[in-house]
């Protein structure tokens, strides 16, 4: 445990790097999975495989990229590609772990990344899927991270981007998705989720340091059941800290 | 084919195939001819009001965006845009009054540098529309399906969602499978602009780092006008053929412009200039700061070299150099 | 007109390297095909763009290849791309000219070089389609060279590899194929073919120099028209052979 | 999907897509292992009898021959071939009796230098049957199909033929132009063997010259052994990343084989041994001249180091590459 104060963001990119297993490959996209992924390579998963939408892939990044198309993405990588390559792997399974943002997320793990409001007439216009959609299609366990809040966690989606469980078991392989995929968890700045079997909706896996369950669901507009026993998120190591000051020196994401 | 779900998105860019062959058959040079010409030109002879256009690279990486402030200066009106992770490019296209339809992958953000004030302002008070949804997979495909001369690609993502509803897309059982798959339509757009760090008087252009989407963007579209960091010789295109990404019968127009690509990133060459980018951002959060933007760096600097002198000029340029080679 | 002697190979090199026109480009095989483009590149067609589909794109030649994998096929090309790509540009309508051989041809134009006798149990296996039928489908005009006897003109293929013109007027269009395509010429080593639009089957257009319409005639087990006025193929020049044996030195292919 | 036409040929290495990603979650490398071995190791460890095989290259260019005379020397049998353009390789696999089906694109000859003798007397005879026919660039876009995990690409080519009548294709009218389509069903060979200029011991392979199907081939195998010119630092792969056109966790074993094409070409480094080619095609016009060739330069060499002594040694091999550096 630390000793030492850490932001949210720190703590979300260590509970985010913990999730990555060694020898897998991980689809990452702008921010903090880049972070986590990083971290995750620096600790327990050295023979991790970071690739990149533009193209890149097994970089050995030098500092943080600011876009997943950024030449610090193909920096000493064991190839610089291109988008149809690193999407055609995907889709055909080569890849592990894919990371995911979101505006609005639902009980089935779904995403809304394209608007708030009606589509044609927009309160709010998001940038759309990006790469979003594709990643939550092809990779084999997609993890969510995203800020929670009442809105934010929706019992009803605006706008459905990108796939999560649709609308249950099976629901995924129906629709022609490649079977055996989904989002397999959520990190928020309150806790960690993953999904029930029978209903393929979210569950309270672990909250962070000092989160109640009240909190957790004073943050969501749908019900959220707790496993028992709830875990508690480990806090960042010293060592994780000091990685992450390495991997992100000017704190332009770590210190948000 | 028994269609099991189809897309209402607007099918932008889709030629049939007999069709295309006839356009590329009476319209791309098979010859070596010089195709060298200003940004200026290069703009008014291939891109006119309606078209539907696309803009290499990605976010903002090896965007030529010399072309784009050039597009803004002759005042182009009523594009389509292809939404292709279009960032920077789409921004001021759309915040000038240049782009009012666009078909949407990644649009209306900087990525990690926020959403964009200025098409979220167009987009959201109803003067630039979205006419389709899709994804950057489902976009690069679509562009794979025109440079294939094939009407679409089947695909395995948009399924069961609303970008799929949104989008032209359209969902068929596969004959061998039997599972659902999602059809994209090929799409083939009037004019791309692709920077690229180099390529001779002809055409034939190499491309340092990754290709992104421009390999097939470059097949796929009816007007190919590049922008490059430098000309070289025929000689050394040919010396190393299998570094040619664009070969030149694909390209109808050839423009030399160093730093073409500023304020978003080149490869290996210069960085993004993170203090311009934020400029735009802070000044384009009102209608009129926007224009001021485009008074003072657009229609007040005559071409791009102008422009480069605006923002900084050698000095800013070679700090960008700097950062980007490790060193800054 | 020539003055010297010359091998029948050589007059199908200059007559096929005569139908093919500046700044356009030309889908080139092994063999004789690869003359003709050179020996057109260097006569009238100095913007003839060469394409191979193993991928070499606009080559500067410096030797007859043996093959179209070969490296002379990208020597100081344009690009050395692959075959994906040299197919899809074809398929795309970047190709106005493809050459083909055939070991049998019908009055249709339709090719075989798949089999003599049946399928499952053959008098002779030949290689199969290889890039024959992508280009006798893709390109805007194919040119084929072949010898000719009773056996290869027949009025009934043993195996249709290739698509000429099919059962006639429409029909390429009727199964799929690219509107527009299809064989232009038939060069033999008697005359030079095209086809009547009407119903698609061959003509003749041209006999080469001392060779007789009933020669023709008795070379095919099918009926032949012929145009009126018959045209004779000129000799090679001087200057074409001086040419040919540039190209090939060692008369490899020329001197058969 | 209404199927309007369709291929009676054997759908040879087809799966389904889901059933090859868990193949490939299960079986394919993300992490850097060394994968140096032997020929004879990776032979025995990567092809079993009766998979389904494909040589990489094209014609006589670029083939993985140590590879080839290797699966000779240890006897496999029942083995299903991808005649893409498959010459020398084929002919030689078939004539050795370790090839007995297979689906030709371009097979049984030898380009210019003739039909086979040993392969055309094989399927002639009913020992190797044809169990489909297909084009090159229909193969080619079956491997695209596997390489981008979709179950099939559309294409133009093989309609209104019996090509396609004795293809695993099927037709169906492409839902936009209502025009008849073909569709290629993917293909994932059980092995593939490609031979690359350079790569490193992880697999990073880079290729001078085209790329022919080597870079679709190399994701659409299950299993891939290059075989390599030479073996390179990591360092220089990741120097130009862009010059890798196969990753490492495409690869399952690495052996690096000097001169390991030969008597075929490996472009920019040695060219065809033609005398080579004519002794095999000479002596194969019978089964006992075949077998006593197999029996010289195949069960007679233990292994491929021995194999070049017996073409001519070093003297050969240095002619073979001064005729490649045009200087022959």
């Amino acid at each position: 445990m630390a000793d030492t104060p850490y932001s949210s963001t720190e703590l979300l990119a260590c509970v985010a790097a913990r999730l990555l297993e060694d020898r897998k490959s991980v689809f990452v996209g702008t921010g903090l999975p880049m972070i986590a992924a990083m971290l995750a390579q620096r600790t327990h998963a050295p023979g991790l495989l970071i690739i990149f939408e533009a193209g890149g892939i097994g970089p050995q990044i030098p500092v943080l990229p600011i876009s997943v198309g950024d030449s610090r993405t193909f920096h000493r990588a064991v190839a610089a590609s291109s988008m149809h390559d690193v999407m055609s792997i995907s889709q055909a399974g080569y890849l592990d772990y894919g990371f995911l943002g979101a505006a609005q997320i639902d009980p089935h793990g779904n995403i809304n990344t394209t608007v708030i409001g009606e589509h044609d007439h927009p309160t709010v216009r998001l940038p759309g899927s990006g790469g979003a959609n594709d990643v939550g299609s092809f990779c084999h366990r997609t993890v969510i991270i995203m800020r929670q809040d009442r809105r934010k966690f929706a019992a009803q989606l605006d706008f459905l981007t990108t796939p999560g469980h649709l609308d249950g078991p099976g629901a995924r392989e129906r629709a022609g998705l490649p079977a055996n995929t989904g989002p397999h968890r959520v990190i928020t700045q309150l806790g960690v989720y993953g999904f029930d079997d029978a209903t393929m909706t979210m569950r309270l896996l672990a909250v962070h340091p000092g989160v109640t369950v009240e909190e957790v669901r004073a943050n969501s507009s749908f019900p959220i059941p707790a496993a028992e026993p709830l875990a508690v998120s480990a806090a960042p190591t010293v060592e994780e800290q000091r990685i992450l000051r390495e991997i992100d020196p000017t704190g332009l994401l770590i210190k948000r | 084919m028994e269609i099991l779900q189809e897309g209402h998105g607007e099918l932008i860019g889709w030629h049939d195939p007999d069709e295309n062959r006839e356009w590329v058959r009476a319209h791309k040079p098979r010859d070596l001819v010089d195709k060298r010409m200003g940004i200026a030109e290069a703009v008014a002879r291939f891109m006119h009001d309606g078209d539907f256009i696309a803009s290499g690279g990605f976010g903002h990486v090896r965007v030529g965006m010399a072309a784009i402030y050039e597009i803004i200066r002759q005042g182009r009106r009523g594009l389509v845009m292809a939404g292709k992770t279009a960032v920077h490019d789409a921004d001021l296209l759309i915040a000038a009054g240049c782009v009012d339809r666009i078909e949407v992958a990644y649009s209306f953000g900087h990525e990690l540098r926020g959403l964009s004030p200025a098409s979220r302002r167009m987009v959201e008070g109803g003067h630039c529309q979205v006419v389709a949804e899709i994804s950057n997979a489902g976009y690069q495909w679509r562009f794979l399906a025109a440079a294939m001369g094939v009407p679409f690609i089947p695909a395995r993502n948009l399924l069961g969602t609303d970008t799929l509803k949104y989008s032209s897309a359209k969902v068929v059982a596969d004959p061998w499978s039997g599972k659902p798959l999602c059809l994209l339509p090929a799409c083939y757009p009037d004019v791309a602009i692709i920077h690229v760090t180099r390529c001779d008087m002809y055409g034939n252009a190499q491309i340092d780092g990754t290709l992104i989407e421009d390999f097939e963007l470059a097949r796929a579209a009816r007007r190919l006008i590049l922008t490059t960091e430098e000309i070289i010789p025929e000689a050394q295109i040919r010396a190393e053929p299998w570094r040619t990404a664009i070969p030149f019968f694909l390209v109808d127009a050839v423009t030399e412009v160093p730093f073409g690509s500023h304020p978003c990133q080149m490869p290996l060459r210069y960085y993004f200039d993170e203090d311009h980018i934020r400029e735009w951002m802070r000044r384009s959060v009102t209608a009129e700061g926007a224009d001021a933007y485009f008074q003072e760096y657009v229609f007040d600097a005559p071409d791009f070299e102008a422009y480069l002198q605006k923002i900084g000029g050698s000095t800013r340029l070679s700090y960008l150099q700097q950062v980007e080679a490790l060193r800054g």
